[in-house]
């Protein structure tokens, strides 16, 4: 009990005399933890951004003309990765056209024979899956000719492997820079102390009880400079979301706040997480070193 | 607890012996001083009994414990018997004297009452209580001595390990602290004192092992030494 | 001489002995440099752009019928902010408008008398001049209506100082974050060497051949931070821009090997002056206390 | 350089008078032994002599420095001209014996290849050139201690303050260091020499002040010494 109370007194001993470091330390946290943040909001919009967009993407199979429609559609069925399917066929085809000639209907009937091929409206769930899909349709003996918006296809599917490979950067980096920046203030932490370190192993004070204020130093740090990060990241995004909104209407940004507030949530347990280790590296090297005999 | 040391050499880097086979049984409850030239090895030989120093070769053993066998853990209940006052008297610049002497039983988990009444009463006994909210830098060289001294019978250990205690006192306040350090002694404390005081050894008798260059070559019991050792 | 000598060897002592901090340091240093870098060619880049939209930025004021043209042109080009303007006149206006309308030319003749306005077509340089310059188009007595692109413009005047102000947030937290860092670790390692200080004070060193190793120590370490910076940058700022160019082929990025070089400089040269001044602040205000006597 | 000091007071925050109206004349080349119990002042008044300490109150003059006026820059002047051995010895742990001699000669830009030559010759002359290389904390207290000397007289000062410089060292030692002392005496430089020491007082006869709480209660001229007084 008394133990505890010695504890908490060391710890706040240890965050309040270089107060400049640990503050410094905080705000580098922070800074970290925002990055990581920022760049998990980033790939969530653009996962997000994509997901609506590509609700929206269908190839267009032209089939040959007296092609058995339920055959190609079952046979296409299987390719996998594949949401919706709709046959239309010559009929169908015709009637679509109608309506959309509107008052100048009657020009089809200049068509004569119906013209128009069976066609297979094939709706997929990511942009990254119409390049393969097209190409083995085209391998599809029954199929005349295939028609998707390619290009764009291909471009979002470029930008979101971008984004997802550059917020696997952005993590991998912040996860490093949070360790080594609490790594390295427990470590001047622990240098600054070294003589009393040394003296307070001598007269018997066991591993533990040295290391503890220097671990609960870290945690805190690391927890607090989460925290400070989640909160200024969540507000800062609501009003640069309500900002960007207005200017760029056309795209949607995610505004679940169930989703914001797990995001808080795992950034002040990763901030714990991650000075908990760090100084427990930075503490238990230097305790070893110092209990070992000349 | 008795210390038996036998065959104790120590080689530090650098081919430098420190000790040099010494073999040396110190029973419980005795005193014992420690003397011999400069660079002799004494404080090497204080240091292999607190385990801050691995002999190089041979024994040691202290109590029950097998120094070169204790595992970490051993370590710091070991030392709790142990009281050390340090040549270079390593206090904390950043503790106040209190503080300095407080801070080894919080490490015990003493509870903050008996702390403070144990820490109190060692300064008085030291006569250091009114200074005790200095810090060390703030202390002549005695009066940090001192405290040095208090911090190492705070917590009443088995073996007291005193290294040089008086190199920065006055005769008059040396006499004191001997008297100190032998009425803990009474009280069944295992005492082990390094010392240059000349004047000491002939006042107040006691068993005298003398060092030179990393050997011992002098074992006198309390009352046979003769005064013409070197300190 | 021996003196410099003296003064590089304590230097490099200083930067390897506690060589993790210095790692570290160049990293935070290198980091917000780079945040500062990016920053500013965000800002380059949104300029670019706008420019490029801005150089088509074109406000049509039809006149009351009758009236003087060059006169009400005069009083426009007092504005100010007005790059161009260029008069029509009705006559001209309507051969314009039968150019427009090629072979169809002759419904012009159906219209009789020449019922076009005068008009005044103004450029401005910036998309936030349109909308002042529209205010006071339609205050004059001889304007009988303005068009411009309203909406586009001021949405472009508000993102262009959206992203204004966000670099110049950058700009102001980067700098701050910098001195802090480059700071910090000088005053850490002056903090490790108190007691060195200390002593060499007493023995007689002077001020200056004290504080120098620590202050050379910090303007190393700003240096290579920003030229780190500097480098990741601008080599991966080239990569972005193949990237971005190719998915989003309707926006011009700046590609100035001569602009870019220059920012490259300007970043080691503030990397120097901060970690002089930081250390110069961390080390002097130490030695000042190290000197007061008791 | 002689030193001057007139009326002399510092009461230190706590209200701890540590010297209490100090009048005080040291002419150049004279050797001064200062004497007094712990805590008497004997650090406290070579530290005002070195300007660590600024009196409460009184004036001293060394040389042509008003020590109360010196302006920074001098003072860093004013200090190449003394060599002091503090009683803590404040030796650089990071640096070699070697180092630790021959960073006060760099800080004043001597040219590395004098550096070298005198620093050897000094760790010669207190027999300390066999650990050159090791670091202090490497080094016995007394090993310690010569080494802290060798730094205090490498430059050659005006004026010497030796803080306890025997404190750790065995009789014969002591007797090496005092003769060092008295030959480097003899060349010129002012020595003031706080001791608890009294057989060195008795055996070395030169100048003895003694201290005691803060004032100045002896001051026998050299050979005029007698043994009763209170170290
Ligand atoms: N860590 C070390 N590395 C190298 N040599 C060492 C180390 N520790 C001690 N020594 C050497 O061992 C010898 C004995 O040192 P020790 O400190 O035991 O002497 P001492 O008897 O305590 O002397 P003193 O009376 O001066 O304190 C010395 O010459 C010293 O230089
Ligand atoms: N910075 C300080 N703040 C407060 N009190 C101080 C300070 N420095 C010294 N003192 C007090 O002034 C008194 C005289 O100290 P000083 O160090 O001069 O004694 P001394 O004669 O050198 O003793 P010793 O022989 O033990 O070294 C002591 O009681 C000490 O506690
Ligand atoms: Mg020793
Ligand atoms: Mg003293």
């Amino acid at each position: 009990m008394s133990t505890f109370r010695y504890l908490m007194r060391d710890t706040f001993r240890l965050l309040f005399r270089h107060w400049g470091m640990s503050l410094l330390t905080l705000f580098s946290i922070s800074a970290v933890f925002f990055l990581l943040g920022a760049s998990s909001l980033l790939s969530l919009n653009a996962r997000h951004l994509l997901d609506n967009v590509e609700g929206q993407l269908t190839v267009q199979a032209y089939l040959k003309a007296g092609t058995d429609l339920a055959a190609a559609r079952d046979k296409v069925q299987s390719f996998g990765n594949i949401v919706q399917i709709t046959s239309v066929t010559p009929d169908e085809a015709l009637e679509r056209l109608k309506a959309r000639l509107g008052n100048r209907a009657e020009v089809v009937t200049l068509l004569g024979d119906n013209p128009l091929p069976p066609t297979l409206e094939i709706r997929v769930e990511r942009a990254s899956h119409v390049p393969p899909l097209a190409r083995r349709l085209v391998a599809m003996a029954e199929v005349d000719d295939v028609v998707y918006a390619g290009g764009l296809a291909e471009k979002l599917s470029r930008l979101s492997s971008f984004v997802g490979r550059l917020s696997m950067a952005i993590l991998v980096i912040a996860i490093v820079a949070a360790v080594m920046v609490l790594f390295n203030t427990v470590r001047m932490a622990v240098y600054s102390r070294r003589d009393e370190i040394h003296v307070m192993l001598q007269v018997g004070a066991t591993q533990t009880y040295v290391a503890l204020p220097f671990v609960l130093q870290g945690m805190l740090l690391g927890m607090a400079g989460a925290a400070l990060a989640a909160l200024t990241l969540l507000k800062g995004y609501a009003s640069a979301v309500d900002v960007l909104a207005s200017t760029m209407p056309f795209l949607q940004f995610l505004r679940d706040g169930a989703l914001l507030a797990r995001l808080g949530v795992v950034l002040v347990g990763a901030g714990i997480s991650l000075g908990w280790i760090a100084s427990w590296l930075a503490v238990v090297r230097f305790i070893r070193a110092a209990m070992k005999p000349l | 607890m008795d210390i038996r040391i036998s065959g104790v050499t120590k080689i530090f880097e650098g081919d430098i012996v420190a000790l040099d086979g010494v073999y040396l049984s110190v029973g419980a409850g005795e005193f014992v001083y420690l003397v011999g030239t400069t660079g002799s090895g004494k404080t090497t030989l204080l240091r292999v009994i607190s385990r801050e120093v691995l002999p190089t070769k041979g024994q040691v053993l202290v109590g029950e414990f097998d120094l070169r066998r204790i595992r970490y853990n051993d370590l710091a209940y070991y030392r709790r018997d142990l009281g050390i006052v340090f040549q270079d008297f390593r206090l904390l610049p950043h503790l106040t004297v209190f503080e300095n002497v407080a801070f080894i039983l919080e490490a015990m988990g003493v509870p903050p009452k008996e702390v403070r009444d144990r820490s109190g009463f060692i300064l008085e006994r030291v006569g250091m209580w009114h200074r005790r909210f200095l810090r060390p830098p703030q202390l002549s060289g005695g009066e940090q001595q001192r405290v040095a001294i208090a911090r190492a019978i705070v917590n009443a250990p088995a073996i007291l390990l005193a290294d040089e205690p008086t190199g920065n006192l006055d005769p008059r306040t040396s006499d004191e602290i001997v008297q100190l350090l032998t009425s803990i002694n009474a009280s069944g404390t295992t005492v082990i004192m390094a010392t240059h005081n000349q004047y000491l050894v002939d006042a107040y008798r006691h068993r005298v092992v003398e060092v030179h260059r990393g050997r011992i070559i002098r074992d006198e019991p309390q009352g046979r030494y003769m005064a013409d050792v070197d300190l």
